[in-house]
């Protein structure tokens, strides 16, 4: 009995899931000829991206209120290089986020004696810092407010339409890259470190897990993560960034829609993504103004409240796969 | 020979001095109790000695290495391992889980496979293994510091500080827990023992350490020390002030 | 560069206006967070419903705006009640974080529900005017307008207000046992249900409060809350959650820090400067100033 | 086994992405002519976003009451699509992608923000749509992504920029303001502008112009706020140590009533020693002169386009007629941007009708060729609409002074500048 259940602890499929997202995203993008689908759809994808990243750093107790740091370090470093030292956007955009992996290190070691509200304030903080930094001493790099303009990742010469075919499935792989990183890290015997950290840092430290290295590790390895989506964004979709993107409102989308899709699960960012942004297009368009963003407050107030476990487990559930093991980690 | 070699620790917590100065020894396959009234810094002397707290003074040294001033996980990888006075499980890990992670980041360092294969184990060994893949929520008190126990075996314990884990048991789990006693005893473990409870560490301790406010008062075989007037006036004291002054766990 | 003593002395005012405001709102926060150990990020938004209901029971009954106050704190204690029992009580229990996540969508629906009413009514922005608007006294280097001085008498009258129930009286007790320990606090026969519903009660209460002196002193909109309440956490945080000490010391300290910080390095550090202060204090005490160490 | 669960993996994807493909609709008429107005419907600017949605709703009644647009022979009834950019850069995005990918609109125009325009504008590059963009920044013409050759440029800028307000407030302070505050003397002028590429561009037009014109403005001060802040009292506390005759706030409308206000009753900043203004024209609009009261006697203001006052000037004679019509339909005046919104409509109309097709390239063609008409905006140059160099429009600034109208307990504006349209003399307090 035992041996077989600690034989079922390993047995977590992510492959099959991988390889199910990138058919079924490959079959809406051949099925779908709505541009505007099209572009919901990259959106969702590439704040997938970014919400992994954030959803990884919340596998270690790390629970930061300041992502958006990330995101945009991420998109300044690409677009700066892409534009001032003529680097390809391809190539820039995994670079750059290095930056960003270097903020996520140096902010998660300040933080090292940090937990809950307290990492959660001063990661937002650091939101503010930065902007103010990339405002006022780099302001001469960054153009200030003005804000810079993004090269495009796949270049003119291609019809529109194209263009936004190939930017949603670069959004599409990458977004299941980013998955397959976060569910086989969370699977590892380093997810389960960080999940030991993320329930009790005392009792992880005198059972032999290294804190201090894998909170490290953890923010790093986000801090890189949503630099890439941070810079995939403005090199496909907005096409132009601005200090803007360090407000409170990048920063609160990553949690936003790991929460609403299952919290510690690698599907969970995705699936809340994709439910809520389609659900708050829809209601912005069908209801418009202010009353379409009282709605989507009330209905992402009636998820929270009704399923806290979110989205994924729901489904799961629905579905007949979770086990206790999917219930806890959103716990 | 010794195992774990305390020289005049000390500790204090603001203007608290929770350990002023403790000596002590324990030897290879000794069960020593540490015993003492509330607040005398029997779970801080635990915190200390396993890393969470760095003392200001003095020096602690473990199979002849020096630890004073080690990360907890390093010296958890030396082979000192402890359970908590309130059980603290990862209540996001499965119960199984929970034991892995000593197995896999202890002094042995398994793979996750290994892992999970020692760590069945073990809950075998502390009567859990019906429970592996239970959540921690669903065990009883009891349970938990059997699961405490079996996380700090994981992690390759030569050393075991247990802090308290006999706390509000009836006579016949008592009877199950000093069963357990001897045989991790059996498996060559040593162990430190706070407790509260004189019953068990008389009946199983061979050597008792007695604190109070932060100082030795006594150490000797339990005959010695139920004997000793300084212990017996310490006890009675305390029982009237009442445990206003808990060290922090 | 203006480094004279009137000028510093006036920013200094500033300083402590802004502060007091922050007292305000932090209090009501750290009150919250002591006996529900959670953080309502929506605070800021009902402290704008605070400032709106109080602009619109002034100019509907045509009372002085200071005793339209009134009536708005006491709607938006009842409506935190509200938010309390239907929102944040189901979500006792589950993570932590999903708390952020609700006040995130009450942030939406308080937010965008406001504007639906304050935008036909105002555009963008409202300030509440107070018969004195234009009335002020000089205390040698600096002028105070009356609305100040009002402003600051009636923040530390409830501070010390709240301070005093909390320390002397009976219900004062309760909460603070509940914030202390709650599993005791239940055990020694404490309602902790009721006392959660009263603190998120008044903790709102003292937002819309904070709101409407806001309002006189500056325009306000229905966005105008959320930096307002985000500093309040981080002065929280700085001084020590659920510690109503740190939370005057540190609502006092962000107000002059941020009020210095613009008037030397000039307003695009405003907010970054606080948190420069938050992060410098954190990393020296981790547990913020009033909180012992865990 | 492993198969099966792939299958129903991939199975809950499709579902979920079918159920985004149901929940976006789509939709497109080819029978009407598709004008999208991308404006702050939500978030904090929605305010002045209604007066441009009333104002450009006015404009397509106007037109649809004529019985349409000509194209190419048959009349075709205009409608308007509003887009909203919920007062950002995302929502910007968002919703102008909308206008164009799913609206399909035939022309873009409107906006408020600078940087909520600049942040949609490679979307219409790409899909080289017209757009007539109303907030001020002149990059909408002036980026160099547009190539070297700006006459291929989709973007026709319909707003006085920054630059032409910051030239326009050093011209209006050398020579209204400095007679009567330092004859004789450069004037010391103190800034408090909005962080934007708004407030910069303004702050560049200022300084640009007094080094062009050698103007003898001295500047001892330039203090910034961050958008949406509420407490300008340190700055103001700074500049008032600094002893400036001329003291200019810069930025929206709450925030300039806020500054204004700030500055004399908190700061004690001396109306009589220290003119201010004058304030930025984007402020002309009833709200200023309702909410900043008694304390704005005597400020000054730069407009292009005035609430209340008009000068005697053909370039400025639409004004009455369209305040008129605007107050009969919404019971309300409107301000400056709702005005170039109004006109983008009109501007757009015409120049597909000029096109006589729908064909984005030949709107673009005849925007570029259109010739001045009756507008509400005042137009300086005569003969050309858009500058062929920038696209964009030389507009006619003047400057006003309040007063406090007791009976109507209201401000009231008299034109004090340039002198040739002036109905009134600067006022010294």
């Amino acid at each position: 009995m035992s041996r077989a259940a600690a034989a079922r602890v390993r047995r977590r499929r992510t492959l099959p899931v991988a390889l199910a997202m990138l058919v079924a995203g490959g079959v809406v993008a051949a099925l779908v000829r709505e541009q505007f689908v099209l572009q919901v759809l990259t959106y969702v994808f590439i704040f997938a991206i970014y919400a992994q990243s954030w959803n990884i750093a919340a596998h270690s107790g790390q629970f930061s209120l300041g992502h958006a740091t990330f995101l945009g370090l991420g998109a300044y470093a690409s677009v700066l290089l892409a534009g001032r030292l003529g680097l390809p956007a391809a190539v820039a955009m995994f670079v750059g986020p290095l930056l960003p992996a270097l903020a996520g290190l140096a902010i998660a070691r300040l933080c090292l004696r940090l937990r809950e509200w307290y990492f959660g304030m001063v990661t937002f903080g650091f939101t503010a810092i930065v902007q103010v930094l990339v405002v006022e001493p780099f302001g001469g790099l960054t153009n200030r407010w003005d804000g810079l303009d993004a090269a495009p990742l796949w270049a003119g010469g291609r019809a529109i339409e194209t263009i936004a075919i190939l930017n949603y499935l670069t959004a599409l792989a990458l977004m299941v890259g980013s998955y397959l990183l976060a569910a086989r890290l969370m699977n590892s015997k380093s997810g389960l470190a960080l999940a030991a950290i993320h329930d009790n840092e005392v009792v992880a430290a005198v059972s032999g897990v290294n804190v201090r290295t894998h909170r490290l590790m953890a923010m790093t390895l986000s801090g890189y993560v949503a630099g890439v989506a941070g810079a995939l964004n403005s090199h496909t979709l907005t096409r132009h960034i601005s200090p803007g993107i360090f407000g409170i409102e990048d920063s609160i989308w990553p949690l936003l829609y790991t929460i609403a899709g299952g919290l510690r699960i690698p599907e969970g960012p995705i699936l809340g993504t994709l439910v809520v942004r389609v659900f708050w297009e829809w209601a912005l368009r069908a209801l418009g103004g202010f009353e379409s963003l009282v709605v989507i407050g009330l209905a992402l107030a009636v998820i929270v409240t009704t399923f806290p476990q979110g989205l994924y487990v729901l489904a799961a559930r629905a579905a007949g796969w979770a086990g206790p093991r999917l219930a806890r980690r959103a716990r | 020979m010794s195992l774990l070699r305390c020289e005049a620790v000390a500790k204090s917590f603001g203007g608290l001095q929770a350990l002023a100065g403790v000596q002590f020894e324990v030897g290879a396959g000794e069960i020593v109790g540490l015993i003492g009234p509330n607040g005398a810094g029997k779970s801080t002397l635990v915190n200390t000695i396993t890393g969470v707290h760095r003392p200001e003074h003095g020096s602690i040294t473990f199979d002849g290495h020096e630890v004073t001033r080690l990360a907890p996980e390093r010296i958890t990888r030396l082979g000192v391992a402890r359970t908590f006075q309130i059980p603290q499980p990862f209540h996001t890990l499965s119960v199984l889980e929970n034991v892995m992670v000593g197995v896999a980041f202890g002094a042995r360092g398994a793979s996750l496979e290994r892992a999970a294969r020692e760590a069945a184990e073990l809950l075998e060994f502390v009567g859990l293994a019906d429970k592996a893949h239970h959540e921690p929520q669903a065990l009883t008190i009891i349970e938990l510091r059997r699961l405490e126990l079996a996380r700090a075996l994981g992690s390759g314990a030569r050393l075991l500080l247990l802090d308290e884990i006999h706390a509000g048991l009836t006579p016949k789990e008592l009877e199950e827990a000093r069963e357990l006693l001897q045989r991790l005893r059996a498996r060559g473990v040593t162990i430190l023992m706070v407790e509260h409870l004189m019953q068990i560490i008389m009946a199983v301790c061979e050597r008792i350490v007695v604190l109070e406010f932060g100082r030795k008062i006594a150490e000797g075989t339990p005959a010695e020390v139920a004997a000793d007037p300084e212990v017996i006036r310490a006890y009675l004291g305390t029982r009237r002030a009442g445990g206003a002054r808990a060290a922090g766990a | 560069m203006g480094l004279d003593a009137a000028s510093l002395l006036q920013v200094l005012v500033w300083g402590l206006v802004v502060g007091s405001i922050y007292v305000l709102l932090a209090t009501g926060l750290t009150l919250i967070f002591g006996v529900m150990k959670l953080v309502n990020f929506a605070h800021g938004e009902l402290m704008m419903w605070g400032a709106f209901l109080t602009i619109l029971i002034a100019q509907s009954t045509g009372v002085n705006p200071y005793v339209a106050m009134i009536g708005s704190t006491a709607a938006v204690g009842l409506l935190g009640v509200a938010i309390e029992r239907l929102g944040f009580r189901p979500l006792r229990g589950t993570a932590k974080i999903n708390e952020i996540f609700l006040s995130i969508a009450l942030i939406l629906v308080l937010q965008n529900a406001l504007a639906r009413f304050f935008v036909p009514y105002f555009r963008e922005n409202a300030q509440i005017r107070t018969p004195y608007a234009t009335e002020y006294f000089s205390l040698g280097l600096v002028n105070l307008r009356y609305d100040f001085v009002i402003l600051l008498a009636v923040a530390w009258a409830i501070t010390f207000g709240l301070w005093f129930v909390l320390f002397h009286t009976a219900p004062g007790r309760d909460v603070r046992a509940t914030s202390q320990n709650r599993a005791a606090a239940l055990l020694m026969g404490i309602d902790v249900r009721r006392i959660d519903m009263l603190c998120f009660g008044i903790g709102s209460a003292l937002a819309a409060l904070a709101g409407s002196l806001y309002g006189v002193v500056n325009p306000f909109s229905p966005y105008a809350g959320t930096i307002p309440a985000i500093k309040a956490f981080a002065v929280i945080i700085l001084g020590g959650l659920g510690s109503v000490p740190g939370a005057v010391l540190g609502g006092l300290l962000y107000g002059v820090v941020e009020s210095f910080g613009t008037f030397f390095l000039g307003g695009s550090w405003r907010d970054a400067i606080a948190f420069v202060l938050l992060i410098v204090v954190l990393m020296v005490r981790p547990q913020g100033i009033f909180r012992e160490g865990a | 086994m492993r198969m099966s669960y792939t299958a129903r993996c991939a199975g809950a994807w499709v579902v979920a992405g079918a159920i985004a493909g149901i929940l976006v609709p789509g939709s497109a008429s080819a029978q009407t002519v598709r004008l999208g107005l991308i404006t702050s419907i939500t978030g904090p600017a929605a305010g002045t976003g209604a007066d441009q949605q009333r104002a450009a709703t006015l404009a397509v009644e106007e037109l649809n009451a004529a019985g349409g647009v000509t194209v190419g022979g048959a009349k075709r009834k205009v409608e308007l699509v509003i887009g909203d950019d919920q007062t950002s850069r995302e929502g910007a995005v968002s919703g102008v992608t909308r206008l164009i990918v799913e609206d399909k609109v035939n022309v873009v125009f409107g906006g408020l923000g600078s940087a909520f325009g600049m942040a949609a504008l490679p979307l219409i590059q790409e899909r080289g749509i017209p757009y007539i963009p109303t907030p001020s920044t002149p990059l909408f013409t002036r980026t160099k992504d547009m190539g070297p050759d700006p006459t291929k440029s989709m973007v026709f800028h319909y707003q006085a920029t920054g630059l032409m307000y910051g030239a326009g407030t050093a011209d209006f302070i050398a020579e209204g303001l400095r007679p009567v505050f330092a004859p004789g003397k450069p004037i010391r002028v103190a800034w408090l502008y909005q962080d934007s590429p708004f407030g910069a561009e303004y702050v560049r037009g200022y300084t640009d112009r007094i080094k062009e014109k050698n103007l003898p403005l001295e500047t001892v001060a330039t203090e910034r706020f961050k958008v949406g802040e509420t407490d300008y009292r340190a700055q103001l506390t700074k500049i008032k140590a600094l002893a400036p005759q001329v003291l200019v706030p810069m930025g929206f409308r709450g925030e300039t009533v806020a500054m204004v206000q700030q500055a004399v009753l908190d700061v004690g900043i001396d109306p009589k020693k220290v003119a201010i203004g004058p304030v930025c024209a984007c402020v002309d609009d009833p709200l200023y002169y309702k909410d900043l009261g008694k304390i704005g006697s005597h400020t000054t203001i730069l407009s292009v386009y005035s609430t209340y006052a008009t000068p005697k000037n053909p370039a400025f004679a639409r004004w009455p007629d369209f305040r008129a019509s605007f107050q009969k339909r919404y019971g309300v005046l409107p301000g400056v941007l709702g005005v170039s919104a109004y006109d983008a409509v009109h501007i757009a109309a015409r120049a597909i009708e000029r096109a006589g097709s729908l064909d984005s390239q030949r709107v673009i063609a005849a925007l570029a060729a259109l010739p001045v008409d009756k507008y509400v905006m005042p137009i300086r140059s005569g003969k050309t609409l858009f500058d062929p160099k920038y696209r964009e429009v030389d507009f006619y600034l003047i400057a006003q002074q309040f007063f406090w109208d007791e009976k109507l307990k209201e401000l009231r504006p008299r034109v004090v500048w340039p002198h040739d349209v002036a109905d009134a003399k600067y006022v010294h307090p």
